[in-house]
């Protein structure tokens, strides 16, 4: 039956987070957006509070008879979000067990590796300094060498990357083979040969760090590559192999998705409550061409929210009730990621001077909420995989 | 949401009913609304012609009690934006007459008296099409749906209408309108026109589109209308009639927004210039690929306020943001969708210049197709 | 020296076509989009009156000093299309002599072919069923035999294909010879072989035909070849060939961008007519985003309005001062289309259903304007030009 | 225009002189400002220690009578117009620092009295930096420049001066401001405020961007001023000086999209994904299209509303307009140039997030930068 409110599990899920978000969260935010790279100790406290649900990403799946509706883990993933995101997203992504590593291994891994890996603080380790979003032809290695994968490479922007203990890395197993020769790996820190070279200085999301790491004969366990180390040899195979690397994508990005709902939210809020002390306030009771300028374009960005909202939903509810959604996944990052940027750029520019100011955190959730729109696949990324899905192209046909 | 509320679940799964139900719906509006549509947009078809064959549809019937001679089944804000939805998918224009009925029905188990449902809404279990409509918008450019000007005077016997209606669908041949009028200057209140009494004109209107919903404009001078033309025995509800009616209106253009993206994939996939479809193009993919996404969120949007209606909720806000949304969107996509066929869709063999047309009456339209 | 305002004598050009716009042309707006195909007869006498300037397309340039600017027959020409298409695009479109054939023709015509169908109402022939914006591709075949040229192909999208005098047709020597071999034909109407075979009812600018147009071997003196009949073999020779054909559009989308301008002016001015009756009026007294929402939309859309004025009137000036312009023809194309349409659209909407009914003009100024975004290439067609200029690509690499 | 208007044609030509002082300009934006900018940006370097070696462009001593120590060369709008855009084509940020003295000049030239021109002018013709500026923007969300909060009041020897001025360039340093204020209630005036008298307190800004424009928040308690302190001798036209402010402001941002527009020409011509540089790819190639357009468009919009300024001519409405335009497409063209960049858009190794978040205030900024 049609409902697009949230379960009460989740309603109540929502109100926690934005409780710790508001009085956990908030009052470091200014404090760590000036001290990048200075860990956030304080968001440890955090991390345990919300780490019950985290240690289990897929949610309590109660077995459920078939044909059953399921709230599941995805959804309560998504509006945890919101809530932490609202909160910060530079703080969020900067603390423990936030990594996407860890949605990763909770993806793909086997219950041993969940086991081992699951609880740490895992980063992933995708981009080449040769590569952006172009992930099929990265050149990092992997050879196998006794019992032990020895791997090779440089990786950009491995958000917290520096401070995670585990990291997803991909890498190849022959280059010449393809995508299909893509796998990702779980190195732990400390492991010779993985070494972090660089921290970027950042636009936003300043208290995560965004590292550079480098494998240098880095030697891992034969039993840390995630998913199966053959090499499909025919065309059907390959697509089936990458398509399994890349659908850690369809679950990282409504994760993605509901932080650009969770700051422009955010800023939406702070926005009407400098505006509502200059008697500005939204009150829909007329149409919006008869209302202010200010209001009619507030009202306009909450439709907008609202809409980006339920487009992120809709993906996790998907994932919870077994659906696929590769497509949906896109749409609702590629949504929620120009929604986001859109809001809180205009809440910048409607506060003026109060808006650009440090003094209140409108300018910090514009540039935070940049990246939402870039990493995990770019808008045009999205765009391009939502077409294909719309149209039946193919990536050759479809560049 | 109160604490009384049950704990109902996230969930986009139609139920039984409305899969069997939006299959007829959409086998209807693909075989008998799609083929009339151009018909009736180039003066080709008689629209009056075609409402009497959607009377098979039963649209009146089913929400009105089993006493009184229908179905008796719980109106459904949720099914009947489906129904929307599905015949706007075939054509909005003709939908949207098609529905004009079922608005007036709705408004009516929704806010009329005990006496008013006994005494109308047995004619609309006949199995026959009867024309009936609401009214709210006037003539303005800065009209606002909360601040009508038609004005209604309580007299000794009743009330004087007077005022100005404007693009009411079926507005010609309805023999009853429910007409929205500020009381004594205060508060307003609904008004059940039935027939055409004296100092009431109805003039055929021109617009840009939706030709075949045969808009009228509706002129009320000093009308006098008895005391129990009066809508309801308590205060009208005016926002949540508003409300509704957007909700209506938004499935209007999900579904229409819904028949330009069916049309444009094929089109944009088979035809070819330099040496290619004209889709491997990211200009082209990019625009269908919005086009997709913003009618996905347009459908949401619509299904959440009217799921918010049926549980009896507060739907005001997402009603109104719905609205707002679709507006711009619909207005988007009816664009996009002339721009993806070039030339060709600047002309009349294909639909979407008609779509197009039909489209821009989303933001304006008020107060009709109240689901 | 700097100054952006329009010369003295177009000043007054922009002023007597304002007079014959208001009294010689609108009176006939809605009749003729309600008649589609009639010929509207009455603006025999509008061509007339601007004949005179018409007539020498190039403008009365005056022997001038090298280095001194000129203001010449372009600005002219485009500040005398921002009014007749403030009358009225599609009378505008159907009126003798507004063929964009006669641009064709003045701008690479011989003198006798200038003298002989200069003065002629001259339609285009280039699209064909099965090409759009790829003019190179194009099917119709020319062949030399005796003295005469023999055409045969499928004409579609000719404005004023069925009332204009003459043809300019787009055709193939030897179409495995690639663009070098296209070349474009003066054809008379009335040649045997030469028909009409179907008029296309519009979304506007019903006031002009569009025709469809079949050449049976359809004969034409040879000298009526525009340019010569030799086919480039070189790579560089065939690029500068169909470069030669292609400048035609160099000289064509500054007067459809200026037609976009004109009609959105239009709109404006009814919507602002429309909206001062209930009190809401335009003041630039206070910052947008003080204003209402009405007041500030109609601001923002002066602004863009303006905007792609200037784009235009520069585009016409570097014409008029041998200037290659062909970057600056497609950017006041581009922004002109989209301004125009955005602003017609919205003052559809702005005015509710006084704007959505017959009893005005906007809406019909809105589906009027929806063509210049699409014929003489589309939007995507102009920012493939600009960005393949700013970009320095070939159409190779950025298709 | 006024008939008696000599007939100007249409020209986009700059006069050799133009020419000549861009070229100049040019090249000390490219060796300079751009150097210092990022280190400036960081922290790591000093704008007040930068702000001296500006003083060699002579930017304030052109328009000075000769009389009073100047060059006595015509002020003219346009001109400074394209210097202020191409000294923001090294770093908007310091290119606000640095031409906030010759917007206090322009500002006296246009609308001071002779008794303060021969006061103030010979000051800025000495060869040295010398720190000046103008002060409208108050820290409110709906401030609007013709409604300054800021009060005047006439005493016996002069004027008290209260209220808060934010984001004034050179804010910290500036030995002169001249501060708008609405006098007694009424019409607003300007007031030059010479040093830090009692009262006054200057606060450094922390902001999203322009770190190099040492913006400050000046706070006004009670401050006494001489009754000179008034600017003028006459009625203070503060629609005038706001137009010629937002002409300022348009050529900041022009020439600051300019540089976004060269940045990344080369980055995605040279950045390869999927097989080939990014530029072959639509998506990519009509942004930078797009950005041409709208940048052209946005000087041509400043161009039209400065030269009309410069003529004597009514250029209020272009003036409002072109700042309208600039502030929305200098805020997607600062958006779109990180965006092209990906990731690496994000990080402060490229300059183009440090123009993002500079463009941001282009809306915002009021009452500074006159031509």
């Amino acid at each position: 039956m049609i409902n697009l409110e949230l379960a009460k599990k989740h309603r109540e899920t929502f109100e926690q987070v934005m409780m710790l978000a508001e009085h956990m969260m908030r009052p470091y935010s200014r404090k760590y957006d000036k001290e990048e790279h200075t860990y956030p100790k304080e968001m440890e406290e955090v991390a345990k509070l919300i780490g019950s649900a985290r240690s289990n990403p897929g949610g309590t799946r109660e077995a459920v008879p078939e044909g059953t509706v399921v709230n599941g883990g995805n959804m309560g993933s998504v509006v945890g979000l919101f809530g932490l995101c609202w909160g910060d997203t530079g703080l969020f992504l900067g603390m423990p067990g936030s990594g996407l590593g860890n949605a990763a291994i909770s993806a793909v891994g086997t219950p041993e590796q969940k086991k081992k890996f699951g609880s740490s603080y895992a980063a992933m380790c995708i981009t080449e300094p040769g590569t952006g979003s172009d992930s099929a032809n990265i050149s990092t290695t992997a050879v196998l060498d006794g019992d032990e994968w020895v791997l090779n490479g440089e990786k950009i922007f491995v958000t917290d990357g520096e401070r995670s203990d585990t990291l997803v890395v991909w890498a190849t197993l022959d280059k010449s083979l393809g995508k299909a020769a893509i796998k990702s790996f779980i190195v732990e820190k400390g492991t010779p040969g993985c070494e972090v070279t660089r921290l970027e200085h950042k636009l936003g999301i300043r208290a995560s760090d965004t590292a550079s790491i480098s494998f240098n004969d880095c030697r891992i366990p034969k039993d840390n590559i995630l998913g199966s180390a053959e090499v499909a040899t025919d065309a059907e195979g390959r697509k089936k192999a990458f398509g399994g690397v890349m659908q850690t994508f369809d679950n990282t990005r409504p994760p993605v998705a509901a932080m650009a709902i969770g700051v422009s939210r955010a800023a939406l809020d702070l926005c009407q409550e400098l505006l509502q002390a200059e008697g500005v306030a939204l009150t829909y009771d007329k149409k919006p061409c008869n209302l202010s300028a200010i209001e009619a374009e507030l009202c306009q960005m909450e439709a907008e929210w609202n809409a980006a909202r339920l487009l992120v939903l809709k993906a996790a509810w998907m994932a919870d009730n077994k659906t696929p959604n590769s497509m949906e996944a896109s749409m609702c990052k590629a949504k929620a990621g120009r929604v986001g940027n859109h809001i809180t750029l205009r809440c910048v520019a409607l506060c003026q001077s109060l808006g650009y100011s440090e003094t209140y955190l409108l300018e910090k959730f514009a540039r935070d909420s940049k990246i939402l729109d870039i990493f995990e696949g770019t808008q045009q990324i999205q765009q391009l995989i939502v077409a294909r899905r719309v149209l039946e192209k193919s990536s050759a046909d479809l560049k | 949401m109160t604490d009384t509320t049950p704990d109902l679940l996230f969930d986009l799964t139609l139920t039984d009913e409305q899969r069997m139900n939006r299959e007829s719906m959409q086998r209807f509006a693909a075989a008998e609304i799609r083929a009339q549509a151009k018909l009736v947009d180039e003066g080709a078809g008689s629209a009056r012609d075609f409402y009497p064959r959607t009377a098979e549809l039963g649209l009146t019937l089913l929400p009105i009690p089993e006493a009184l001679g229908g179905a008796g089944v719980d109106r459904s804000p949720v099914s009947n934006a489906l129904i929307f939805e599905d015949l706007a998918h075939g054509d909005m224009s003709l939908a949207l007459g098609a529905i004009s009925p079922m608005a007036f029905v709705n408004t009516l188990l929704d806010q009329g008296s005990e006496a008013q449902r006994e005494k109308y809404l047995p004619l609309f279990c006949t199995g026959e099409f009867k024309a009936a409509t609401t009214a709210l918008l006037e003539p303005r450019a800065t009209f606002d749906p909360g601040a009508p000007a038609t004005t209604a005077t309580r007299t000794d016997s009743g009330y004087t209408l007077s005022g100005t209606k404007a693009m009411v669908p079926l507005g010609l041949d309805a023999e009853l309108v429910l007409v929205i009028a500020r009381l004594d200057g205060g508060e307003c209140a609904a008004f059940i026109v039935e027939g055409s009494p004296a100092g009431m004109t109805r003039t055929a209107e021109s617009n840009m589109g939706l030709l075949g919903a045969q808009l009228a404009t509706l002129q009320f001078d000093d009308v006098q209308l008895p005391a129990d033309a009066r809508l309801g025995s308590g205060a009208f509800d005016l926002q949540r009639f508003v409300d509704l009616a957007r909700l209506g209106i938004c499935a209007l253009a999900v579904g229409t927004c819904q028949a330009v993206l069916d049309y444009v994939k094929p089109y944009v996939n088979e035809r070819v210039a330099f040496g290619e479809p004209i889709s491997n193009r990211q200009s082209v993919a990019f625009m269908v690929a919005d086009m997709a996404i913003e009618l996905e969120a347009m459908r949401l949007m619509t299904w959440r306020a009217a799921a918010l209606a049926e549980q009896g909720e507060d739907f005001h806000q997402q009603a109104y943001l719905a609205k707002v949304f679709c507006a711009e969107h619909a207005m988007k996509i009816g664009t996009d969708g002339v721009q993806l066929l070039g030339g060709h869709g600047f002309c009349r063999e294909h639909p979407v210049e008609m779509w197009y047309r039909n489209l821009r009456a989303i933001d304006i339209l008020e107060g009709i197709a109240s689901v």
